[in-house]
Order: C-alpha cells, then structure tokens, then sequence
C-alpha cells in the first residue's frame, strides 16, 4: 500500500517473566482513526510505548510515511511528530494548566525570560480551537481526573502532529465529554495525519473508528473495518470467545431497610445538602457530569473530606465519621476514582495491595501470616483473572486494567457491608466488566449495598436499581431503574444550567448493542 | 602545613611511634601542638600520629581514635583526655600492653599516666581576670564568650575567670556568659548581642582565639574600638594583630607548641624506661603590647 | 479531618512560584506570606516588648548582617530543595569557598574582582559536581551531598594547611561585606548583597525558564522528562546554580571575617535547610518561593539574637528556639488548612 | 536508555524488604544485598592488605563496638524513613536519654535495670512526640523533628547541669556494654545488644503488622488511608517504635563512656542516615531493609576505622571517606540499572 502514515513490522517486547508482544504488526492509513482493541494485558499499551520512545523493542521496525525510523526518547517521538496520550497520567500538578501543556516549549522573550502571557494566551487559543473548557491558569494539581484528561488531551494536541496516539483517553470521562472528544478527533485526521485509539468501550468504536486491530495475548489477532464488522465479533475476537451482552439484567430486589443515609450533607469546596437513602442489597447508581461532585459525595461519606453541614446515618444510628478507617470499621469501603495515586501501593506487590484493607485478618499477635495472605490473594487473581506473572508482580507493573482489577480485588477481600465504587470498570475490557457486574450483582443479592458512581451513563442504566443524578455538587433528582434513561438522566445532569457542560451538539452515544 | 606527619605506610618502618589523641584539631592552639609535637618528633626520631575529635564535647568521637591508636600498638600514647573516666577502660588496655601513656594538657585523673604535661586552665584564666580587672579599674560590667558549654577546658577557662572575680574584684560584675563553639562567625554576632543588650559593659573576655577573635570582629563591626575591653586567650595572627592595633587589651597564652614538644620527648623516655617527671608544667603567660616581642613571651605564640 | 484531606491540601497548597495562577490561588498564596511574614512580626514585637535593647537601629543592622550567609545559602538551597533534591555540601562547601578565595587573593595575589569570582566559580562547580553525581550517575542527591560535605571539608583543611588565610594584602576585601556603599545611611554592604541576592533568586524563580523547569522536575520528574525536556542537563544547571550562592556566602562570610576559616561550616547546611523549611518549601519538591525562604531566615535570626539580647542562658536558647519553629510551622499548617 | 527509564528504574527497584517476592525479584535483591556485602567485603581485604593491625581480633571488636551506637540509631530510623518520614532528632535524642538513665540511675539511684528501661523508655516518648507532631499535627518530619533535635540538645544539657553525669554508683552499668557475657570469645556485650537489635528490626519489619504498614504508607499514604488504615495511629506507633532504638543506643553510649556526656549527640542523625541510605534504603520511602542498614553501618565504621589504621592525616580521611561512599553508592546504582 503507498498511502499508508505508520507501519509497524512483526514488534516483540518482553518484560522480566512477561512476553509483553510477539511479532506484532499494524498499520495506519492517512485520514484514518485505527482502533486498538485487546483485552487488559493485551500489549495496546507497551506497543504504544515503543512508538513514543519510551520503551525500546527487542525486535521489529517502524516506518513513517514509508521512511524507517527509530524512536528512542519521547523527545525524539515528538521530532518525529507522534504525540501520545498515556493511559496513566503525566502532569505536574504543582504546574497550572497552560504550564503542562507547553512544558518544553514555553514561550520565552530572549533566552531565559519566560513569557507567561503568550503562554496563557497561546493556551486559551488552543481551547477555544479543540472547544475544551479549561482555564489556563488552574492548577492541575486541583482538578478533578476528568479535567486532567482533558489537559493531556490538550497537550497532545498542541503539538501538531502526524500520528496521535490515544490511550484510554475516554476512561476519565463521560458521554458528553466523550462526544466532544470525537468531534475534536474528527477535526483532527487530515490527508497527512491519522489517529491510533485505544478504548474498552466498545461503543465507541463504530463511532469514531475506521478501523479496528485486534491484540490477543500480546499477539496480533486481526484488523478489520469498523463500519462493517458488527462490536460482538470484535469482541470474540478479542476475548477468544462469544460474550452474551444482556441488555439489562433483573437484579434480584432490593431489601427495603436503609443501610446508609445522607441527610443535608455539605462540604466546604462541593456539596450543598445532598441527601440519599441507600438500601440493604441496593445497587444505588450515581450519574452526572464531570464535576458534579459524586466523588466528593464518596469522600465525604468515607471522612475522607470534612463535612460541614448534615449528617449521616449507618444501619439507623447517626455516625461522625472522621477517616476513612472510621468508615471501614463501620463496614464502609470506597474506591476510588484515581487508582494511581488513592487507589494502589506501586511499588508494592500484587499481593500487598490486595491485602492492604484486610492486614488485620491475617495477622495473629501482630506477626503476619504470608502464607495464608498470598493464598488468598492467589484466589482472587484468579477470580478476577488478573493477568500477571504472580503475586509478587509489583502493581507498577501490570497494564492499567489489571492494576484496577487489583483494587477491587482488594475491597472484595475487606469484605464490607456498604460498598462505594467511584468508576470502578475504569480502563477493563469488555470481558472482565461482564465479570464485575456479575460478581456486583451477586453481592448485592448477599445483601451487601453498593454505591456505583459511573461516567459510562449504560453501565449505570444496567446495574442500578435506582439512579441519583448530581449536578452542581447538588442531587438534581433521583429516579427508578425503569423510568430512566440516558435522556432524562442528561437533562437532570444539565438542569441547573451548569456552565462547565461541553457544547451542545454533542448528542449522547447509544449504549451497547 | 597539614599532613606532614600522616604516614602512609601505617607501620612498619624502624622508628619507634607515638600516637597522640589530642582534644582537637582544626583549633590552631591544637595545629600549634602538633607543630612542637612534630619537632620533637624530628629531633628524637621518632615517628608520630596526631589526631583529635572535631568538637571539645565530642567524649565519644575521642574514644573511637583512642581505640584504633591502641590497636596500633604503638610505642608510647600522648592522651589529652576529654573525660578521663571515660577513657578509664582504655587506659587500662594501655597498662595491660605495656604501653607507656604521657597525659597532656589537662591532667587525667589516673594512676596510670608516667607523667603529666600540663598547663592549669583555671589559673591561666584567673590571670586574664587579674589583668582584666586591672584595665578597667576593679570595677564595672564584665560579659564572657566562652568556646565550650560541656568541655574540661571550656569550662576552667571560664570558671577560673569567674572565681577569681568573685574573690578580688568584687565591684566587678558579670553580666552574661554565652558560648558561640568557638566558630568565629557564631562568636561574633553572639558578641554583638551581648553588647546591644548591656550597653554599659566596660570588659569582653573570650575563652579561646575562635572566641576572643569574635569579640573584636564586634567591637569593630559597632565601631567601638576602646569603648571596651577585650581580653582573650590563645593567640594566633589575628589575635596578635588586634593586641598590636589596642583593639585588645592582651590575653592569656599557654605554651602549646612546648606541650607538644615535651609530651613527645617524655614519651619517648618513657618508652626507654627512663624515669620521667611526673608533672611538668609547661605554664601560662600573660601577653600584651608592651611584652610580646620579649623573647621568652614571643617563643610562646603561634600565628 | 481526615489525613488523606489533610495531606491533599498540604500536598496541594502554596505554590510559591508568582507565574499564572489562579485568582483564588494567587489570593491565598499572598495571604500566606503576608501570614509568615506576620508571625515574623510577632516575633519582632515581642522581642521590642521583652527587651528595650532589641529594636535599635544597631542591633536590626546587626540581625539582617547575621542573616546574611545562612539567608544566601538558603536562597540557592531553596532551588535545588523546590526542585526535589537536598543540598547538605553547602555548609562546608561555602568554607571551601572561603579558603579559595583566600587562595586566589593571598597566595596567588589575583586582584579583588577576580578572588571574588574565583570564589563563587568555586561553588558554581561544587554544584557542577553535585548535580552530575545525582543527575548523571544518579546517585541520590541526600548521600552525593553528604559526601561532597566531607570531601569539602577535607579540601578546604588540606588546602589551606588547616590554618586560617588573611586578607592582609587586599584591605578591599573587607569592605565588601562591612563597608557601606550607601553613605549616611549605615547599612553594612553584606545586608546589600543578600537583598540583591535574593532578587535575583526570586525574578530567577518566577520568571525565567530555569525556575519553571525547578518546579516542573520538583513536581513530577517522570512527566517533565516524557514532555521531552531534558532533566538531566536542567538538574545539573539547578545544582550549579544554587551553587553559585554557597560561592557567594563564602566569599561574604571570609570578608566579614577578613579571613577564611578552614574549621568552620559544618552545621550551617541545617541552619540553611531549616530556613527554606519554615518558609513553607516542601522537600517533596514542586512547592516553595524564595520570599517564603528569606522570612525564613530572618524568623531564625532574630529568634537568636533576640534570646541573646534578653540573655536567656544557652542550654535554654535550644529549647527555646526549637519549641518557636515548632509553633511557627504548626500555625502556617493551620491557616494554610484554613486558605485551602 | 532513555531518562525516563532510568529515572523510573531507579525509582523502582531494590525493595529491600524480605517479604514475598518473585524468584527473579527474590534472585536480584539477594544478590544485591551480596553485592552491598561485596562492597564491604572489598573495603576489608584492602584495609587488611594496607595495614597489618588492621585484622588484628582487638581491632575487628573495635570496629563492631564503634558500630554498636549509630547501628542502633541506623536500626530505628530504617524504619522511620522507609514510611517516608526523616529524623534528625536521633543524634542529641540520644544524648538526652544517656542523661535520664544517668538521672534514674546516679542521681535517683535505681536499679539497673530500671535505669535501662528508663532510658529506653525516654526515647520511645520522644518518638510518641515527635510522631504526634508529624501524624497529628501534620508539621513536616524534617521540621518537627530538627526542632526537638534542639529540643533534646537543650533539655540534655539543663538536665545534667551541662556535666557528665559518672555511673560510679552502679559499677554493673559499665559492662552492659564493655562486658561479655560469652566467656572465652572477647566480645563485648555492646556487639551482642545490637546484633539482638538488628534481628528484632528485621524481623518486625518483614514479619509484623507494623512492618507492612510502614512499607504501605512509605509507598503511598493517601491510598493506605483510603484503603481504611488509621495511618495517624500507625504513624505515631512508628516514630515510637523507631525511639525505643534511639532510647537503647543512648544507654548503650552512656555505658560504653561510663559516662553521659551531655555535649555530643550532634552530627549522629547524619551518620546514622547516611548508614541507612547507603545500605540502599530510599528517603522517598517505601523501600528499604534492615540487613542493608547493618551493612551500611559497617561500611561507614570500616571506612573511618581503616583510615585511622593507616594513619591517614586525619584532614585527608574526611575526603577519602566521602570518596569511598560515592563510589560504593555509584557501584550500587550501575548494579541495580544491571538487575533491574
Ligand atoms: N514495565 C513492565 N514490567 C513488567 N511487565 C510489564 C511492564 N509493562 C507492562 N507489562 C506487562 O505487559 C503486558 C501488557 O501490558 P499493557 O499495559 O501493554 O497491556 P494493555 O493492553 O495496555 O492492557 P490494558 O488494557 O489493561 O491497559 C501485561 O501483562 C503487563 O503486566
Ligand atoms: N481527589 C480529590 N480530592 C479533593 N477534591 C477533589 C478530588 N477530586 C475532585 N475534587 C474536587 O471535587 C470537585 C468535583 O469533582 P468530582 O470528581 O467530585 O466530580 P465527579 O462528579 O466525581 O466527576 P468525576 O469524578 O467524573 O471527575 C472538583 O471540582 C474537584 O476540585
Ligand atoms: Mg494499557
Ligand atoms: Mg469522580
């Protein structure tokens, strides 16, 4: 083919006691948006990192616009005109907005003097360009992840690239930013640039995709055309096997007692009088836009942020919550939104991580009892398939899906009564979040109550017996799994006329079928 | 210069050694006893070490050298102890391995010591009162910039000033004893202080060159020269200097470089089994303009 | 309130750095220096009330002359501290700098100007040296500087034969920290050089590309090197440049003693480091501002001469001085909970 | 390889700690703590080639003695920095408990053995203290514990009236150190005490609760806490635990000296730390080892001892030892850039 941007020869990496990829091959056509699909584990990621120069492969070749290239630093990546987003943030939160992004490449007026206000002007043009609503000069360190992804967004294009690489950049975000994100991507590819994206949701696929390259395993699967082949074979393939997608399951009903109730709650940055009920075997759905304070929501029932109006009710008795130790004393588990830097020890093993709530029960007189928590832990790699080499595999370096995978392993492990999930599908393949909402289903019918804070608008509709919708840090309204859906839900999202919404002209994406 | 007497090959050649652990190094007054240390060292042919803790206070830092002198095995140990209980158990080893060990300095309260080469720390500093005392006429406001807070000398150098104060100069009162560790900088702004809080004072003395050279950096910094009375100890280039241009009125010298030399000659006969002296005061001197440059006083100064 | 919060809003709060900030931002931030600096005035006043002998002309011309090495180390400690390393050399580092500049003037008679530069060079490649052991050789910036601490030691002892160099044959050199340039008003030059000093540390911090890339590798090193710039080459231009300023100190501190002093320095890295500290620096790098370092320095220097002046015995100095940082910091982490 | 790369692998590996690990992992570390063994190793032969008292039996138990007190301080800060905390308050912390047990023993005159626990008790206090400040009050361990460095520099020196205070009462106490319980084999008891310390370091940092905890909270805090950890507690009890060992060095000291001498104390935490750091535990926390520090303590003994040995003039042994600890700690990072 003459008209092809990057072309990628039969690549092979391995890690110590993993083959990352073997014999990997793909290529990506000017104009063209090319989908990476593969389960967590699959080797999207590493590839990636060999084409931004992070990493070097053991073997293969690159060609651009038919010119063989080598890419050793991210610096020369970028020479060479391929700017990534990585799955895992890289932002300097001490840094405002428009610093990150032009970090490098700071506007300067002679040799040494920085220029702050071409830097924050030259941003704001960016913005308002790609039709992102950021203020240049916040500091990264204060946004939600939503906000975060759209900065790397930003900055990956800011440098007007060739090849774009996107990795995961939709898990941090919901419908309508995703929306917004196709159309910039659509703005994007031209006769001389093209995309590669990496995304488990496979509804996004038919949306922006021209076409899709199947990873299995670290091996090359296929790569077929987007528009044709319908999202249930590219899953097969992906997964190996046929998956049965059931549009919405009947969860078993909910018990009518109320385990945890919030009344009037308020905090100082957030939340004005949020008020709830969350029932014995309920899984109570948490919708809304970036920002509209579910997270906080999560935070300040845990005593992770301080509340300062309104109370809270556990079981029938009012309970202060201090910390979140408090919280899991009182059978109260959150997890959270941020797995890098809230969610997991990086540095620690597999095994570390996932018995980290749970220490106390594996310890007798103070000593621990290795054995039995490896075991244990050993158990729950398995029933969650985590894919690594072993349990002593440090979390750092697993693939981002199987580092969520590991966080909640680690709050089925505590073993709580209230379970409060903030985005807990993050960055899992279609396959394993199948596995999750099963394993949330049946916990809910032992009974076990569940908060589900969720971007993915059909991954709420599917599990929630009832659905609160925030907006503005304030409860827009609430409604019952069969009066909802993503129409009314976005219209309570947007009914205080919330100024961060994204353009309209965004219409919401269909859900999985 | 520096390591003139470090000998790398660590052993072996003829010559008898010496190790000498003394109560510091980088202070000159040590620099000068290791310089008459080193004489003698030629003149008797005897090879020798010099090593001493980094601070006065620094008991344990003291032992570890002691220690590893011992291990040395050598000939005769020259011991300027810091706290003489503390070095008890070592000196027993010396007995136990037939090593002579020569006290210098300050006595060490030990039978052990063949002999002692000292000079007393309290009645040298009673000399600098006597003469202070003098100056400023038997009366008025007195302030001490002593070197060490928790050290034998640090604290006789003070002390003896004190006493004798009290005992013959009862007009004269002293307002204020601080410690800058003898660092010239810390010594000086700590003078300057002084001064600021009592205005009336009519005599500054400090207890070791670091001290008394921070004091007239003081003096000089608030434009006093002769509004008061600086006495000190030790004496150095700069201390000189200061006594020269009147900015000090004098100070109290031991003989540093003659302990060094005869700590080091009373080794050596100890090592020959001839009897030795069991003290010899190596003595202190009062020094100023009019008698510096005699012979006798000037053989006794180090620049 | 819970750690986690706590530790976010500490983690997140106070970016000293002036460049862009958020209005809520750039308002908290002033407050906090205004608040530092207020607990600095506290200090004043009480010291003025406890003892009349504090607040003449004098003795303020005396703390600012005290303040005035510790504060230039401080300033090129602040740096290497907001850019996430630590900087121990820099106590015995200035005294090597001291005895080469007796060096260059005394022994080898090299006109003023030139002992003068000679003397920070020397620091410049101190920090040369450091900033390659940790960026090149990645050597851990707390144990490279440790050993560069006893290296300098050593050096400036062997170098100058462990006894003090004068100045005698340039009677110039004094008048650099003790003359005063500006007639009538008797301000000693040193308190000059630190005031120019940190103007420079501070247009340096929040305007130039040097203390953009501080904050950067101080915020995320991983991020600043995947953006494509070059840590490596930033972090060794970072560590020179602090070291300039120990050149500096120990350029001022040999002429305020007309002499360099080989025994000395040891100790003053911590003075230092402690007053980038309660300036409200972060030695988890990416936070700190160099005005916050010279209320720092000043908070620990008249808290000195304060007790002095009110003759408080020694041992109680101590206590004194370590329960005041305590409460000082205590304070700022309370309003800075607050201004979160 | 590119900076990132070396920035992440160095920041990733040697995770000292003996807790499970993969062969490959399990394979590396040992051989690292071979390696670090290597490193000391080496320093022996030279020093037993270059000086022939250096091998010598009364020499060796020379060395060990001179390890006992700052590998009993290394021991207890191991753990203070793997939870990502520093304490500088260790070297005159320590003073401060040779004093009391001085107190409970010469001056109160108890029994031995509660002079002992007293004295260790006074550093566990210290710790509790010096964890509130940190965990409760949120002040920065590097502040908090420099200010009760001075703290403790102070109150030692009220307390004993700025004497040493003599055990002549207790002749027993001397041999708590000095002594040696094993007939025959002239080693003394001091070496013994931390030998029994560094087996109950490692084993509480590898096997018990608290050890897990302080390598999870070193790794990240905030998700510790969010994993619904009581992190304050756990901090608290860290900094406590870590002061008992600063509690025993002081009696260990005091005994070694027959004496407490309230003037020393300063400089050790640096000793101490760099003993910890060279033995490949990381100040960013989460990584780390027990056995490292031993070694690291006696490499820094080995080094200064050997020096002596050799007679080395005592300006030149500052840059030698500064030398040898960059190039251990250098041959250390191309050996893990190796593993890795
Ligand atoms: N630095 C590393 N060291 C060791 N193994 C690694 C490293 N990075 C990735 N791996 C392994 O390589 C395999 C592929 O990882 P990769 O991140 O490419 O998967 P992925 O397709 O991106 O998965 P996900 O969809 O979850 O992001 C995984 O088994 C992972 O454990
Ligand atoms: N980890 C956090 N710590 C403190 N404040 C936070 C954190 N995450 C978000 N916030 C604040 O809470 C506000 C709402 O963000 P939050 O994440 O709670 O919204 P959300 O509804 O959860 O949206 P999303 O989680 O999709 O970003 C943001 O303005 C942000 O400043
Ligand atoms: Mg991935
Ligand atoms: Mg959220």
């Amino acid at each position: 083919m003459d008209n092809l941007l990057l072309n990628v020869h039969n690549v092979s990496k391995s890690f110590p006691g993993v083959k990352a990829l073997a014999d990997v091959g793909l290529d990506v056509r000017h104009n063209e948006v090319l989908a990476l699909v593969g389960e967590n584990g699959a080797g999207k990621s590493t590839l990636m990192k060999l084409l931004s120069g992070i990493h070097a492969p053991d073997s293969g070749s690159f060609e651009l616009d038919g010119r063989p290239i080598q890419v050793q630093s991210p610096k020369q990546a970028q020479e060479l005109g391929i700017s990534i987003i990585h799955q895992e943030f890289n932002l300097m939160p001490d840094l405002t907005v428009a610093q990150n992004i032009y970090i490098g490449r700071e506007p300067r007026s002679g040799n040494f003097l920085l220029n702050d206000r071409r830097l924050n002007a030259r941003a704001a043009e960016l913005f308002a360009r790609i039709r992102i609503d950021l203020d240049p000069k916040s500091k990264v360190g204060d946004l939600t992840v939503a906000k975060q992804q759209m900065v790397e967004i930003a900055k990956a294009l800011s440098h007007d690239s060739k090849v774009l690489i996107m990795d995961e950049p939709t898990a941090a975000l919901n419908e309508a930013e995703v929306a917004a994100l196709h159309e910039i991507i659509r703005n994007f590819k031209s006769e001389s640039t093209g995309v590669i994206y990496i995304s488990h949701r496979m509804d996004e696929i038919n949306e922006i995709a021209d076409r899709v390259t199947v990873l299995r395993d670290g091996g090359y699967v296929d790569t077929v055309d987007a528009g044709s082949t319908p999202i249930r074979d590219v899953i097969s393939m992906m997964v190996g096997r046929r998956l049965s997608t059931e549009q919405r399951p009947d969860p078993a009903p909910a018990g009518t007692d109320v385990v945890l109730a919030a009344d009037g709650v308020s905090t100082r940055d957030m939340l004005s009088g949020v008020s709830f009920e969350l029932r014995a075997g309920e899984i109570l759905g948490f919708a809304g836009l970036m920002g509209a304070g579910r997270t906080e929501v999560a935070r300040a029932i845990v005593g992770a942020d301080r509340i300062t109006a309104g109370s809270i009710e556990v079981h029938g008795r009012q309970q202060k919550i201090p910390n979140p130790a408090a919280a899991a004393s009182l059978g109260i588990g959150y997890l959270s939104e941020d797995r890098k830097h809230l969610g997991l020890l990086l540095d620690r093993n597999v095994k570390e991580n996932i018995a980290l709530s749970s220490l106390g029960r594996f310890s007798g007189g103070g000593f621990m009892k290795g054995k039995a928590m490896a075991a244990k832990a050993q158990e729950l790699v398995g029933t969650l398939r985590i894919k690594t080499p072993s349990v002593n595999q440090p979390a750092r370096n697993l693939s981002g899906g199987n580092q969520q995978k590991v966080v909640i392993a680690k709050w089925l492990l505590k073993d709580c009564d209230i379970l409060i999930f903030d985005e807990p599908t993050r960055g899992i393949d279609v396959g394993a979040k199948e596995e999750i909402y099963t394993l949330l289903n049946e916990l809910a019918s032992q009974g076990k109550s569940i908060i589900m804070i969720s971007s993915e608008l059909p991954e709420v509709l599917r599990l929630s017996h009832r659905i609160v919708v925030m907006c503005e840090g304030r409860v827009a309204g609430s409604l019952s799994n069969d009066e909802a859906d993503q129409e009314n839900i976005m219209e309570m999202a947007t009914r205080f006329g919330a100024d961060d919404v994204v353009p309209a002209g965004a219409e919401p994406a269909g859900g999985t079928q | 210069g520096g390591g003139s007497t470090g000998n790398e090959s660590g052993g072996g050649d003829g010559k008898p050694y010496v190790a000498i652990v003394s109560k510091g190094f980088q202070h000159q007054f040590w620099q000068a006893v290791k310089d008459g240390a080193e004489k003698a060292a030629k003149d008797y042919n005897v090879r020798i070490t010099f090593q001493g803790p980094d601070t006065e206070s620094n008991v344990a830092q003291q032992i570890e050298m002691l220690t590893s002198a011992l291990n040395k095995n050598p000939d005769a140990l020259a011991l300027a102890a810091l706290d003489s209980k503390a070095a008890a158990p070592l000196l027993e080893t010396a007995k136990s391995k037939d090593i002579p060990v020569v006290a210098f300095d300050s006595g060490v309260d030990s039978e052990i010591p063949v002999s002692t080469v000292a000079t007393d720390n309290k009645a040298a500093a009673a000399e600098a009162a006597k003469h202070m005392a003098k100056r400023i006429g038997g009366e008025g406001q007195v302030a001490i910039v002593a070197h060490d807070q928790t050290s034998k000398s640090g604290k006789h150098r003070r002390d003896g000033f004190v006493n004798w104060m009290k005992k013959n100069a009862p007009g004269i009162e002293i307002v204020d004893i601080q410690y800058g560790g003898g660092d010239q900088l810390k010594s000086t702004d700590l003078a300057k202080a002084m001064i600021q809080a009592n205005p009336k004072l009519d005599g500054l003395y400090g207890t070791n060159e670091g001290s008394a050279i921070g004091i007239v950096n003081a003096v000089q910094e608030l434009g006093m020269k002769g509004d008061v009375t600086v006495v000190g100890f030790d004496s150095g280039k700069a201390q000189l200097k200061a006594i020269r241009s009147g900015l000090m009125a004098g100070a109290v010298t031991q003989n540093p470089i003659g302990i060094g030399y005869k700590t080091v000659e009373t080794a050596v006969k100890a090592m020959k089994g001839k009897d030795v002296k069991q003290t010899i005061d190596t003595g202190y001197y009062w020094y100023d303009k009019e008698n510096m440059d005699k012979p006798k006083i000037a053989e006794n100064l180090y620049k | 309130m819970s750690t986690v919060q706590a530790a976010k809003s500490e983690s997140r709060t106070h970016t000293g750095d002036t460049a862009g900030r958020t209005l809520s931002g750039r308002l908290r931030s002033s407050l906090q220096q205004f608040l530092a600096f207020a607990s600095l005035i506290a200090l004043v006043i009480f010291f003025s009330i406890a003892s009349g002998k504090f607040m003449t002309l004098s003795n303020i011309s005396g703390i600012l002359l005290a303040t005035s090495v510790i504060g230039i180390l401080a300033l090129g400690t602040t740096f290497v501290i907001i850019s996430g390393g630590i900087d121990l050399s820099i106590g015995t580092g200035m005294t090597l700098c001291s005895v080469m500049t007796g060096v260059f003037l005394t022994y080898l008679g090299l006109p003023l100007i030139v002992g003068v530069i000679g003397g920070i060079l020397t620091g410049a490649v101190m920090g040369l040296v450091n900033g390659t052991l940790i960026a090149a050789l990645k050597i851990p910036p707390f144990i490279a500087t440790l050993a560069m601490m006893m290296i300098a030691e050593g050096l400036a002892l062997v170098i100058s034969g462990t006894s003090p160099i004068y100045f005698g044959s340039t009677p110039g050199f004094t008048n650099l920290a003790l003359g005063s340039v500006i007639p009538g008003l008797s301000i000693p030059n040193a308190v000059l050089i630190i005031f120019i000093a940190a103007v420079l540390a501070g247009v340096t911090m929040s305007k130039t590309i040097i203390g953009r890339y501080t904050f950067s590798i101080g915020s995320n090193e991983d991020a600043t090197a995947l953006s494509g710039v070059n840590v490596k080459k930033w972090k060794v231009l970072i560590y020179t440049f602090a070291g300039a300023f120990t050149g500096l100190a120990g350029v001022v501190m040999a002429s305020r003693l007309s002499s360099a002093q080989p025994g000395l320095g040891m100790g003053y890295e911590l003075e230092a480091i402690a007053a980038v500290i309660i300036g409200g620096t972060s030695l988890q790098g990416g936070k700190g501002s160099i005005i916050g370092t010279v209320i720092g320095a000043l908070i620990m220097s008249v808290l000195t001469n304060g007790l002095r002046i009110m003759s408080i015995p020694q041992e109680w100095q101590n206590v004194a001085v370590g329960a005041v940082i305590l409460l000082a910091v205590y304070l700022d982490m309370l309003r800075r909970k607050e201004t979160s």
